[in-house]
């Protein structure tokens, strides 16, 4: 058998292959007649090797055998094909959160009543993983159910240096939506007498909306 | 008239009985009963042959044209009668190895006897334009079979993956789909509060010490909103013009009626929009 | 971005991803600063194309994108690295799947009209688990049964791009003139209509379990 013939049936079968392929392996490949030497095995690697240089992809040794990969500096691309797309939180999920802010300490149980359904167990799990959301203790109540409270780490994402930050439930009561007339320029140090203050309010709302405090951009390569 | 055999080349993929000149003094269709048993061993039968009889045909349909296209007939002029008692010798074989034989092949039989009646009947001579071949609507069906199944071999054919070609797989340092969690901002948080309290009062203290509307009063004037004993979309309750406060008061006195359970407060599901109905009025209405 | 470094990119994309990329998906690898014209795009395509002239893999546009794949000819070298031989399909499988590749949208009932048999339930089970079928909708008739069609999985898996390029369903004319060329010499095509031979039933089964009649033929090397 011609060495390119060789060097194509090596090249396509490490390609094809999902895991490693040991020297023997590839050897295996070729039997009866058409049997291959090591140095011929050796030397298809070899020029399977130099055959990637410049390329996205490389030929390498592991532990169990030969195999290609994404050369390392190609990767920001490549990695873009398994990134799933983030999507929205559920209402159920952001309701749950907001219940932990404003009630914090709350039990899932006490967070089923307002909401009037179950919490759903991956509900409280994404909270907690995404650690926005712990066990600050437990009631003692029957069942000694968990306090759930909000971490630092939401804080930090949301870019509040502290929960009093947060507008206020009174007039969070008031809001329709978040509109216009809540921007800066009808700041808390000149309050309509006849509206209630909202001093909270227009400058974190602001923030809010202007600076939406970390969306997930960083994750471009450059 | 010729009673030899249609020879049939070895080469020929087709002939998958392969015949050959010496097995044919044996007709199988003498084969009954006990004697069914002792030919599997004269021939060498693998133990799962007569299966494989089956899986051969893909059906009666199948099997018909087998029988046709085995003879060289034309499938537009098939010997009714002929082929009729092949394909029974057929079915005959099938039943007696007690194969699972599917009822399709019985409706069949009857179908080429029906066939092999009527055309045995003399023609009338005036209808002679009219009258259709019977077999027409056999030959029809076993051309669009046929169709179907050279299509069936042509996908067969196709170059396809696992059995042709295989999809190349090259590692890339970590695999895993990369999760990024979705994006949230404070805005979304706090609307999703504000619907919170709009579904249930949260009782935050500080709004009800500043009641200056009675409570109780505002109990009394939703309970006669709620006299008809219909449901009352919740935010028809509110007066707007009462403000802040006026607000807080009817939604405290929906509570504790709630409380009290002299209304009900019904959501078919979640998010959405929720009725106020009056319990006392219920039994009279 | 270097044409070169676009086709790398592209490379190790195609060759990384389990599943074929659309020139979407390969655009999308590249966005910001980076963004590619779509005639970038097939340039490299191209150029990737002819690189695999001679070796043991090519690159193929299929339904739902491009991949890259070995070659016919090469894999059955390849095939040996797997230990068990691809599933084979049964006739009634393919004959179903060739019902509802040219028929479709169609219907189980129609499928068994021309047929002549029951469609066995696993058959449907199978094509709907491989994702080459599914329901596409409801016939509106008594008992509104499913209506099936094929799928992009299909296409990808046996090789096309469209269903174009099935080869079209043989003519009925074509099919009933098919029989004197089956037989090699003249003389049988004449056979006596009132007295044909009687076939031989089985006399050779074992003939017939050697060679089924064609189911998946194509083997694997030895």
């Amino acid at each position: 058998m011609q060495l390119e013939q060789i060097k194509n049936i090596i090249e396509a079968s490490l390609l094809a292959s999902q895991e490693p392929l040991s020297r023997t392996a590839l050897s295996n490949l070729f039997d009866g007649q058409d049997a291959v030497s090591t140095k011929q095995i050796t030397q298809c690697l070899d020029a399977l090797k130099s055959a990637c240089n410049g390329r996205g992809i490389q030929l390498v040794e592991v532990a169990s055998g030969y195999r290609y990969q994404v050369r390392t500096d190609t990767y920001p691309w490549i990695s873009r094909l398994w990134k799933e797309r983030p999507q929205r939180y559920s209402r159920a999920l952001l309701e749950t959160l907001a219940l932990i802010t404003y009630r914090q300490p709350i039990t899932r149980g006490e967070i089923e009543q307002v909401r009037g359904v179950v919490v759903s167990t991956p509900i409280m799990r994404t909270l907690e993983e995404r650690e926005w959301v712990r066990v600050v203790g437990h009631r003692d109540t029957p069942g000694h159910p968990a306090l759930y409270g909000t971490t630092r780490e939401f804080l930090d994402y949301f870019n509040l240096k502290s929960l009093d930050e947060l507008p206020p439930l009174a007039d969070i009561r008031e809001l329709t939506k978040l509109e216009p007339q809540l921007l800066p320029d009808e700041t808390s140090s000149n309050p309509d007498a006849t509206h209630p203050p909202h001093p909270a309010i227009p400058t974190s709302l602001n923030t809010m909306t202007h600076e939406p405090p970390h969306t997930d951009s960083q994750e471009q390569p450059s | 008239m010729s009673t030899a055999p249609v020879e049939i080349g070895p080469t020929m993929p087709v002939d998958i009985f392969g015949s050959t000149p010496q097995q044919q003094e044996m007709p199988l269709a003498r084969v009954r009963g006990e004697s069914v048993l002792s030919i599997p061993q004269d021939l060498y039968i693998p133990p799962d042959a007569l299966e494989v009889i089956l899986e051969v045909f893909e059906g009666p349909l199948d099997l018909l044209l087998y029988l046709i296209r085995r003879q060289n007939l034309n499938i537009l002029d098939i010997p009714i009668a002929a082929i009729t008692q092949q394909y029974m010798k057929y079915i005959e074989i099938m039943h007696e190895i007690k194969l699972e034989l599917a009822a399709e092949y019985l409706v069949m039989a009857a179908i080429l006897a029906e066939i092999k009646s009527r055309l045995l009947l003399p023609r009338p001579l005036n209808t002679e334009v009219a009258e259709e071949d019977p077999r027409a609507e056999l030959i029809r069906r076993l051309q669009e079979y046929e169709q179907f199944k050279l299509a069936a071999e042509n996908i067969g054919a196709l170059p396809r993956v696992e059995r042709d070609t295989w999809v190349t797989h090259v590692a890339a340092d970590s695999q895993k789909v990369i999760r990024l969690p979705p994006a949230m901002d404070l805005q979304e948080l706090v609307l999703a509060f504000k619907d919170i309290l709009k579904k249930v009062d949260l009782r935050a203290p500080h709004a009800i010490q500043r009641d200056t509307l009675s409570v109780r009063q505002r109990m009394g004037e939703v309970l006669k909103t709620l006299e008809d004993g219909a449901f009352h979309p919740f935010a028809n309750l509110f007066t707007p013009d009462e403000g802040r406060l006026g607000v807080v008061v009817t939604f405290a006195a929906m509570l504790e009626l709630a409380k009290d359970r002299l209304i009900e407060i019904v959501q078919e599901r979640p998010f959405s929009p929720i009725y106020l109905k009056s319990s006392t009025t219920d039994g009279n209405v």
